[in-house]
C-alpha cells in the first residue's frame, strides 16, 4: 500500500519549500458515529522531519488539526538530491515513515 | 387574522395575474430545443454575474465568494482529494480477475473521454453516466458493482475526469426523440420543486448562487457538475454525482430515488449539456 | 566612605549570581533552549489545557506579548470548521518554536512546530474550529515569546433538514 | 402563494382532535389511510422523508400502546403524504414557471 505521507520538497537552490500531506483521520475522541457510539480519540501527536542527519522541523499535533492533516514550511542548508526522511508517530502507537528526495 | 387573510388573498391574486402573463410563452407549443435551452441557461448565468469569467463557474461557490476562492486555492496546493487520485489511478490500472481491464471498457483506454458522458445510448434508448458505465464495465468483467455513493466509484471518476482536466464538457443530442425525451425529462426535473421544503433545484443554484443557505454558499447551475467528484470538507471525504444528488434530495426532505435512478441520468444529461463549452475541473474540492 | 565586607560582599555576591545566570542564559541558546517547548518530548500536558492561558503556561512557562511582527494569516469566515487554513510568518529571529491556540476549542492548543536551527520561521497548516473563535498564534523567539491574534468566524457547515 | 395556502387549508382540516381518546381501532383505520396515501406518493416517485418517520413514529407510539399518539401521528403522516401527492401534481405544469427561457 502507497504510504500515507504525500510530500512535495522543491529546492531553490537555497531554500527548500517542503509540503506535506497524510492521509489520517485524526479522530478528536468527541465525535459519535453514526450508531452513537464515540469514536476513540486517534491523531498524529509528532511529525517528524529531517535532513542530512538533522531534525529540521518537529510538529507536534492535538486533536484539531485535520484530518489528512497538511503542512508547509521552508528551510535551509539542503541541495537537490538531498534526502528528507518524514515520519509520524500517533497516540495509539501507529506510525509511518517515508523518504523523499529534494527535486 | 383578518388582514393577514385579505393581504394573503391579495399576494394570491397578484401571483395569479403575474401567472397569466407569462403563461401565452408556456403555452406555446413546446418543442424541444436544447440548443435554445443552453444558450438561454448561460446567458442567464453570463447576465446575472458579468464580472464571473465563464470557465470560471466550474468552480461552483467559489466562482461566487472571493474570501471562499482564496482559502480553496490555498487548498489546491496539496488538495485533500490526492488520495482519492492515486487510489483511482491504481484501481484503473488493476486487472480484473479475468485479466481484462477497465481501459478495455472505454474507448482511448478512457482517457480524456470524462467529458463526453453522459451520452445517449441508442440501442438502450436512455442516457448512460460515467458511473454506470464503469459499474457495466465491472460487472460484463465479472465482477461486482461498487456502491455508487461510496469512495471507490469516486476514486475510479476522480482518476478519470482528471486525465480530461481542461477539456471543454462536450455532451451530444442525437437526433432522436427519447434523447430529447430524456434532456426534456432532465430539465423538468431539475425545475420540479419537491420535499416538505418545496424547493427545485433551481430554486438554490438559479435563484439564488452566491447567496448562503445556512453556512454553504450556493454553487451556481451552470457547470455545477464539471468538477465532479468532488471532496468535501463537510463529509471529509469524496462525493461522487450520485452520492450529491441523493444528499440533496433529502436536505430539502424529499426521499431520494435509487441512485443512477432515469430521472438522475436524465437531469445529469440536462446539466451537463447545457454547460457545453465550460471545461472539465474534476476532481474537485468544496466546502 | 567605609566599605564594610558585609554590603560589598553581599553586593559582590549578587554581581556574581546576576552573571552567572546571565552566562547561563546565554550558554543555552545556541543549543536548543533547555527548558523552553523545544524538548523533544510531546508536551503531553499542555494539549490537556482547557483554555488558552493554561496551555501557553504549560508549555512556555510564561506570557507572551502582542507583535507586529508575527504576521497570522488566517480565513475571515471560516468555509468549513473542519478545514481552515491557517498560516504564520515572523520576521523575528532565532526563531525556536510556534505554535497555534484556539481558544474556543475543547482543549486550546492546536498544534506547536520546533524550528531547527536554519530552518525559516514560518508554517502553513489547516486546523478544526468548533465555532467561532480567537486564534491565537505564538513565536518563541530568542527565548521571548510574540503572539498575534485573529477572529475567525466559524459557522455550522450543511443544511440541515 | 396558491400551493401554500391549499397546503396550509389541508393540514389544518385533517389535524381536528379526535373527540374520546382514540383506541386500537381508531389508531389501524387512520395508520391504513395515511399508509395508502404515502403509497400514492411513493408511486409518483414524490415521497417526503417526514411522512416515513411520522409512520415510523407513529408504529412505534401504537406498539409502545399510546393510541392517542399513534392516532394523532398517523393522521399527521396522512396529511403529509397527501400535501406531497398535492406538490407533485402542481408541480406538473408549475416547473415551468421558473425555468430559464
Amino acid at each position: 500500500m502507497a504510504s500515507s505521507i504525500r510530500v512535495r520538497a522543491t529546492s531553490n537552490g537555497d531554500i527548500t519549500e517542503v509540503q506535506a500531506l497524510i492521509q489520517h483521520s485524526m479522530d478528536t475522541g468527541l465525535v459519535k458515529n453514526p450508531s452513537g457510539e464515540l469514536i476513540p480519540a486517534h491523531y498524529i501527536q509528532q511529525l517528524t522531519f529531517e535532513c542530512n542527519g538533522k531534525d529540521v522541523f518537529v510538529a507536534d499535533w492535538g486533536t484539531a488539526v485535520s484530518k489528512d492533516p497538511y503542512v508547509k514550511f521552508s528551510f535551509k542548508g539542503a541541495k537537490k538530491g538531498d534526502d528528507l526522511k518524514i515520519s509520524w508517530t500517533d497516540n495509539k502507537g501507529g506510525s509511518d515513515t517515508t523518504t523523499a528526495k529534494i527535486a | 387574522m383578518k388582514a393577514r387573510f385579505s393581504l394573503l388573498l391579495g399576494s394570491l391574486s397578484a401571483a395569479l395575474v403575474a401567472f397569466a402573463l407569462t403563461s401565452p410563452r408556456v403555452t406555446a407549443a413546446d418543442k424541444v430545443d436544447p440548443v435554445a435551452d443552453a444558450k438561454a441557461f448561460q446567458n442567464f448565468f453570463f447576465q446575472k454575474f458579468p464580472d464571473v469569467k465563464h470557465e470560471d463557474f466550474v468552480n461552483g461557490p467559489y466562482s461566487m465568494n472571493a474570501d471562499m476562492k482564496r482559502q480553496w486555492q490555498e487548498k489546491e496546493e496539496f488538495p485533500p482529494y490526492e488520495f482519492a487520485l492515486d487510489a483511482g489511478k491504481e484501481m484503473f490500472a488493476t486487472p480484473f480477475k479475468n485479466g481484462k481491464t477497465y481501459a478495455d471498457c472505454f474507448p482511448n483506454g478512457g482517457i480524456g473521454i470524462r467529458q463526453n458522458y453522459p451520452y445517449f445510448d441508442g440501442k438502450e434508448g436512455k442516457v448512460v453516466t460515467l458511473e454506470l458505465a464503469l459499474n457495466r464495465c465491472r460487472e460484463a468483467n465479472g465482477e461486482q458493482p461498487y456502491s455508487y455513493v461510496k469512495d471507490e466509484m469516486a476514486s475510479l471518476t476522480a482518476y478519470m475526469a482528471f486525465t480530461s482536466r481542461g477539456k471543454p464538457m462536450d455532451i451530444r443530442i442525437p437526433d432522436d426523440p427519447r434523447a430529447l425525451e430524456a434532456f426534456e425529462n432532465g430539465k423538468r426535473y431539475f425545475y420540479t420543486r419537491r420535499g416538505q421544503l418545496n424547493f427545485s433545484c433551481a430554486s438554490c443554484h438559479v435563484q439564488s448562487p452566491g447567496e448562503r443557505i445556512r453556512a454553504e454558499v450556493l454553487a451556481p447551475a451552470l457547470g455545477i457538475l464539471n468538477a465532479m467528484p468532488i471532496y468535501r470538507s463537510e463529509w471529509s471525504g469524496m462525493g461522487t454525482i450520485s452520492r450529491r444528488f441523493v444528499t440533496c434530495n433529502s436536505q430539502t426532505r424529499a426521499v431520494p430515488l435509487a441512485p443512477q435512478s432515469d430521472e438522475y441520468r436524465d437531469v445529469e444529461y440536462f446539466l451537463s449539456y447545457v454547460a457545453n463549452g465550460l471545461p472539465i475541473a474534476g476532481p474537485g474540492a468544496r466546502p | 566612605m567605609t566599605t564594610t565586607s558585609g554590603p560589598l560582599a553581599t553586593r559582590r555576591l549578587i554581581l556574581q549570581g546576576a552573571a552567572s545566570v546571565a552566562l547561563l542564559g546565554l550558554g543555552n541558546l545556541p543549543f536548543a533552549p533547555a527548558h523552553a517547548a523545544a524538548n523533544d518530548k510531546y508536551p503531553e500536558d499542555a494539549f490537556k489545557q482547557k483554555n488558552e492561558a493554561d496551555a501557553i503556561k504549560a508549555l512556555y512557562g510564561r506570557n507572551a506579548e502582542p507583535s507586529d511582527k508575527v504576521k497570522l494569516d488566517a480565513p475571515e469566515i471560516a468555509e468549513n470548521g473542519g478545514v481552515v487554513p491557517v498560516s504564520v510568518t515572523t520576521t523575528l529571529d532565532k526563531v525556536s518554536s510556534i505554535s497555534f491556540f484556539v481558544t474556543e476549542n475543547p482543549f486550546a492548543l492546536a498544534a506547536s512546530y520546533k524550528i531547527a536551527e536554519g530552518t525559516i520561521p514560518g508554517v502553513a497548516n489547516r486546523l478544526k474550529m468548533a465555532k467561532t473563535t480567537k486564534l491565537v498564534a505564538i513565536v518563541e523567539a530568542d527565548g521571548k515569546l510574540y503572539s498575534a491574534t485573529k477572529e475567525v468566524k466559524v459557522t455550522v457547515g450543511g443544511c440541515g433538514g | 402563494m396558491k400551493r401554500s395556502l391549499a397546503l396550509a387549508m389541508l393540514l389544518a382540516l385533517s389535524l381536528a382532535p379526535a373527540a374520546r381518546a382514540a383506541n386500537e381501532a381508531d389508531y389501524k383505520a387512520a395508520y391504513a389511510t395515511a399508509e395508502a396515501a404515502s403509497k400514492e406518493a411513493a408511486g409518483l416517485r414524490n415521497q417526503w422523508t417526514v411522512t416515513v418517520s411520522t409512520l415510523a413514529a407513529a408504529r412505534k407510539a401504537a406498539d409502545g400502546g399510546d393510541f392517542d399518539r399513534a392516532t394523532a401521528a398517523a393522521r399527521e403522516a396522512e396529511a403529509l403524504a397527501k400535501a406531497s401527492i398535492f406538490q407533485a401534481n402542481s408541480e406538473k405544469d408549475a416547473w415551468k414557471a421558473m425555468e430559464i427561457r
